[in-house]
């Protein structure tokens, strides 16, 4: 039945030889080199543990986030790995693994943080204030939640444009987790900007691969050799380079996580 | 994944958002870009060879460009050199810009449809350069171009949806926005597609009485 | 012996590589009715053109009544005429085109006024009323009210006549008024013509396929060929008995295509 | 500035990807713009009523709206195409559906005394269809059919919604990558024209080309 | 005496709410030529339209070498002819339209060899031999291999005149084919049709203004008016001593505006 059509998506991945993963265009979950090699944490997890699973190589293809779930549904990936945190709405949406990435939440804003802000409350209390955020991501979400009206919510395309956009004033603040905003910053290198970081009241999420429902036995043999890497210490040679702690993905579960309120 | 009317019901009043916006930008838009497309037709015809040249060069420029990178250009770009604009008007910026193109040719072609023949008579009545533009050529040469110059404005309502990339929150971004939050995506943009083609076909039958009344032209 | 009005002094014009007059003078006295006749393309509607500054000349002089047409005197020296100069000499000339050139937006009364009240500054009602005495000259009171595209071709061309007439111009050109008209419909503009020519002192000139007109209506018959004129004289002389080879096989063959003459 | 100059060899990939786009939407935007614009002229209901629901639905819906829909729609229905398929079919049926006008128009614009005078010649409808109404409307649509080609050019720009790592794509990469802003958007506007001027060249030659003869000019 | 070649009855034809044709009757001889003459927009070109098919008849019925135009007979009953019928019904019917019609994208061989091989399934060798020997017979041997554009007006008349012949029809249609000329041509393609007529034995339909030919080239004259023919007879008859009111005057009109008779 169900446990052998489950059984058989692995065999085509290892038959082809390669699994298609969506990733985002969002250092340091990412980063794509100048001969447009893929690497990155999410990635380099991502090739290491299909290699165990007997599945030689992945390939990547850099997606919105808003087209990542679509995606899956639609079969264009077999799994996503771009930094989208576990939270109960999408946990029905998609089959995670156990966690991999953790990161808690940032705001870039402008130098000294004229308008004072610490959380996504402070936000909706001023009137004027304006954040952005990815579209359908984490941010967006808190943000909405702590009561920021949708038309101060700016959906933003990508890193480099929140960047440039609290730069030029046209948003009081971008959100992202904390080491996305890290590494914007370090290329932007513009001393006018401050980072804060965690934002007060925003959780510590993480993400996981993110397979499509039905894939759950492909996820399951996925979280095997997760274990096993996290286990051996393998995990943390590979995301802490990039800044991610591993003790942090190890810390949680996925079943805490997708319960979570 | 099946369709869903309540989720539908539940989204309608968000996508509505979308659709003022959409409609607010085409209108400004199609403004712009008959004004821009007269400048540029009028400049076009200039007797000073440099201006002529540097405009019909420039507007090649602008119409073999993509609109989305035009966009990302005045959004992005220009504040280094101290133009902050915000997005609706940096969007009608553009849209009128890269339509303003188009509407020049529309232009252009209704003046060029003007006879000659009524450009020597309005020599032989010793008219001056300006009765003539205004009393001959122009009121003759508007009257068939509306059609055409409506067609590219429904062409332009089309593509605002590329406004969502200078986080313009109009009815594509709506959609994208309402998708991503319920992780549902069958309605909303299923919704958006039947909007712009019940819009579009309404525009039909708008062109086909515009047409019957000013005449036909061809793009 | 008064001065000729017109003095057209060894000009020349091309299109392109090809010379459509090749050092062309000639003279009209005031008030004289002048006949151009010719083959096709030998050069009859460019120079009315030429005197109508619709074309510019390459080479040679004009004067029309006592002025240079193309050229200004400054301090002593002849210089290219400019556009106020041009309208200037345009005020004693008008012309009546082959295609009538009506202007299709405007009424027939409209036509006529626009010039004076435009070029002149005449008031409307003054206007008007020259109007209405042109329109019932050439038998066209009653519509006055017409868009041209409710006449007939012949109505339209009267109304061309009277167009021109309203600016009260010296000299009239006329080129090949009635080669668009049905055959019908051709007598009602020479009706007008021959009137203005009986009733005026105006000086026209005429360039006609219509040999059987062209010899009642004409002082002094003018026959062109490549640009150049090679014949010129009476109408009886020209017409009965031609010196030049070219114009007796010019007449012939048109009387042969069943033209009166 | 040399940081994202490594980075070029991305954006000439991403150029890659756009011309294939450019060219397989190319060749399927002309064929159903023979079919459907033959079609609307065809004397039998059923053809014509087909070819008008072609033309009016894909130049109605946004291409945004068809991309998503050949893209992530299709597949539920069973039908699963590479992001390259899928692009090249979204963009290839909506510029066909304008061109579709665009053959329907040049038909139409040979005048009614070459369909007599084949009436007269007792050529059958195909005949004069094939032999002499076509070949005079082709060089009627040649100059349409390049600005065709240069909107869909420049339609390719919207591709990235469904992961295709075109142009507009890869200087988004790289501005990411590189913090870079100016230098990569400016860049894919000059591939981008650079690609424009040489399909309107190219479509000038065939012009010409084809022209020979008909102006009374020696062959 | 034969039976007539085209038998019209009691047809008439409206554009809208407009009767361009009104009950009208005539017959046609076998070879005869016959002028058909008339103020414009009486339906002179409307009856020669119908005889190739270009326009359908409202009502009666027209007989053309032995069988009906716009009917066929199936089972004893009259039905409205199909494509079929009508094609085998134009083989013998040709047409000469007042602008050519020539196609402008094939070389004069072409325009004249396109019909019959694809028609008649005409080899070309054969088709272009008897191409050469009508263009030959038209005085454009030399032509042959020359496009539309690069002919006069008189050259391109007499190319369609060739077009038409060669699929050798029993009836030829000329509608005002020198009235797009200039003058200076005319008398070229008269001549060809004068030879046509004294050559051959074809029936001959020729709608004209030209009235001096008319008189020489026609065998009998019909004299149309507001869709009915008002008179008919021998030239002579018709153009000296005319009976109807309605003749005498148009003939005057024409006379009056120039045209010899
Ligand atoms: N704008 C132009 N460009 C190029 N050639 C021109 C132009 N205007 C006139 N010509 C050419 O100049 C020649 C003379 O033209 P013109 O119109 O003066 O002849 P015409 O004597 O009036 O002949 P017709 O009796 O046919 O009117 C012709 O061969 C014509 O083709
Ligand atoms: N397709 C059409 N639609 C409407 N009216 C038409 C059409 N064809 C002809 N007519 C009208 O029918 C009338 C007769 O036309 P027809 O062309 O037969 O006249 P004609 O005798 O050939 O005149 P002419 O000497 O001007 O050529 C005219 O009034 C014309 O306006
Ligand atoms: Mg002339
Ligand atoms: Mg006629």
């Amino acid at each position: 039945g169900a446990q052998s059509a489950d059984d058989a998506k692995l065999e085509q991945l290892k038959q082809q030889g390669f699994a298609r993963v969506a990733i985002a265009n969002e250092p340091p979950y990412t980063a794509v080199a100048a001969d447009g090699k893929v690497s990155g944490a999410a990635p380099d997890v991502a090739r290491e543990i299909f290699k165990r699973l007997g599945v030689n190589d992945i390939v990547a293809s850099i997606s919105e986030y808003g087209a990542m779930i679509p995606g899956l549904q639609a079969g264009r990936f077999d799994v996503v790995t771009a930094g989208l945190f576990m939270k109960p709405e999408r946990c029905a949406a998609v089959a995670y693994s156990e966690p991999v990435l953790c990161d808690a939440e940032a705001m870039l804003v402008k130098k000294g943080n004229p308008k004072g802000f610490k959380s996504y409350e402070d936000i909706a209390k001023d009137a004027s204030a304006t954040v952005g955020a990815p579209g359908g991501g984490t941010e967006e979400k808190l943000a909405l939640n702590a009561g920021v009206p949708r038309d101060r919510v700016i959906v933003v395309p990508d890193g480099q444009s929140g960047l440039k956009m609290v730069q030029d004033g046209r948003i009081d603040a971008y959100s992202l987790p904390v080491l996305s905003i890290n590494d914007l910053m370090k290329k932007a290198n513009d001393p006018n900007l401050e980072v804060i970081a965690p934002v007060q009241g925003a959780p510590v999420y993480c993400d996981g691969a993110a397979f499509k429902k039905g894939d759950e036995a492909l996820r399951d043999a996925y979280d095997v050799e997760l274990a096993k890497m996290k286990k051996s210490g393998e995990f943390a040679k590979i995301i802490e380079p990039y800044g991610f702690s591993a003790k942090a993905a190890m810390s949680t579960t996925r079943d805490k996580l997708c319960a979570a309120k | 994944m099946a369709w869903d009317w309540d989720f539908v019901r539940e989204i309608m009043p968000t996508l509505i958002q979308g659709v003022k916006i959409t409609i607010l930008a085409t209108i400004l838009g199609s403004i712009l870009a008959a004004i821009v497309g007269l400048g540029i037709a009028l400049a076009r015809r200039s007797e000073n060879r440099f201006v002529s040249r540097s405009v019909g060069w420039f507007a090649e420029f602008i119409r073999g460009t993509p609109l989305l990178v035009q966009l990302y250009f005045i959004f992005y770009v220009l504040p280094d050199i101290g133009i902050l604009l915000p997005p609706l008007v940096a969007g009608v910026i553009g849209l009128g810009l890269h339509y303003g193109t188009y509407t020049a040719e529309v232009y252009r072609a209704g003046i060029d449809n003007v006879p000659r023949g009524q450009w020597e008579a309005a020599k032989a009545c010793n008219l001056n350069g300006r009765h003539t533009w205004t009393h001959i050529i122009l009121p003759q040469a508007i009257p068939p171009m509306i059609p055409a110059l409506a067609n590219y404005f429904i062409a332009m309502f089309k593509e605002t949806p590329l406004l969502s990339a200078i986080t313009v929150l109009e009815l594509m971004n709506q959609a994208k926005s309402v998708a991503n939050t319920y992780y549902r995506y069958i309605e909303p943009m299923t919704l958006v597609g039947a909007f712009f083609l019940v819009i579009s076909l309404c525009s039909v039958v708008l062109l086909r009485w515009l047409e019957h009344r000013y005449g036909r032209i061809e793009r | 012996m008064p001065a000729p009005i017109i003095k057209v002094d060894a000009i020349s014009k091309s299109f392109g590589a090809f010379k459509v007059l090749d050092g062309l003078s000639m003279q009209v006295m005031p008030g004289e009715k002048l006949a151009l006749i010719g083959p096709s393309g030998s050069g009859k509607t460019t120079i009315l053109r030429i005197l109508m500054t619709l074309e510019k000349i390459d080479g040679g002089h004009i004067q029309v009544d006592g002025e240079q047409l193309y050229h200004m005197e400054r301090n002593g020296q002849l210089l290219p005429a400019d556009e106020r100069h041009l309208a200037k000499m345009r005020q004693k000339i008008g012309m009546v085109f082959q295609l009538f050139n009506l202007f299709p937006h405007k009424c027939v009364m409209d036509n006529v006024t626009l010039a004076p009240m435009l070029t002149k500054g005449t008031p409307r009602a003054a206007a008007e009323k020259r109007a209405m005495e042109l329109l019932d000259m050439v038998g066209l009171a009653d519509k006055a009210k017409s868009m041209p595209a409710q006449l007939s071709g012949g109505q339209k061309q009267r109304v061309a006549i009277a167009r021109a007439l309203a600016l009260s111009p010296k000299i009239m050109l006329f080129d090949e008024v009635t080669s668009a008209l049905d055959p019908e419909l051709v007598e009602e503009v020479l009706n007008v013509m021959r009137k203005l020519a009986a009733e005026t002192d105006m000086t026209m000139l005429l360039v006609t396929h219509e040999m059987g007109f062209a010899h009642d209506f004409a002082d002094r018959v003018l026959f062109f060929d490549r640009g150049r004129i090679v014949e010129e004289g009476k109408p009886d002389e020209i017409f009965r008995h031609p010196k030049q080879e070219r114009t007796q096989g010019f007449l012939k063959k048109i009387i042969a295509a069943g033209h009166r003459v | 500035m040399t940081q994202w100059s490594g980075y070029l060899g991305l954006i000439l990939q991403g150029a890659l990807v756009t011309i294939e786009l450019t060219l397989m939407g190319s060749v399927l935007a002309l064929i159903m713009a023979f079919l459907a614009g033959m079609g609307r002229v065809s004397r039998f209901f059923i053809v014509r009523a087909l070819a008008t629901t072609y033309i009016e639905f894909f130049r109605g819906t946004s291409i945004f709206v068809q991309l998503f829909w050949a893209y992530f729609v299709l597949p539920f229905a069973g039908l699963s195409l590479t992001p390259l398929q899928a692009g090249v079919l979204a963009l290839g049926l909506n510029v066909g559906a304008y061109a579709a006008e665009v053959v329907r128009g040049a038909i139409l614009s040979v005048g009614r005394e070459q369909y007599e005078a084949c009436t007269a010649l007792n050529l059958g409808r195909w005949q004069g269809m094939r032999h002499v109404i076509l070949p005079q409307a082709l060089l009627v649509m040649l100059p349409t059919f390049g600005n065709n080609a240069i909107e869909l050019l420049k339609a390719t720009s919207v591709v990235s919604l469904i992961s295709l790592a075109d142009l507009t794509f890869q200087a988004q990469v790289v501005r990411s990558q590189t913090g870079s802003t100016l230098m990569p958007f400016l860049s894919v506007l000059i591939i981008y024209f650079a690609l424009a001027l040489i399909i309107s060249w190219g479509v000038r030659t065939l012009e010409r080309r084809m022209a020979r003869g008909l102006d009374g000019v020696r062959v």
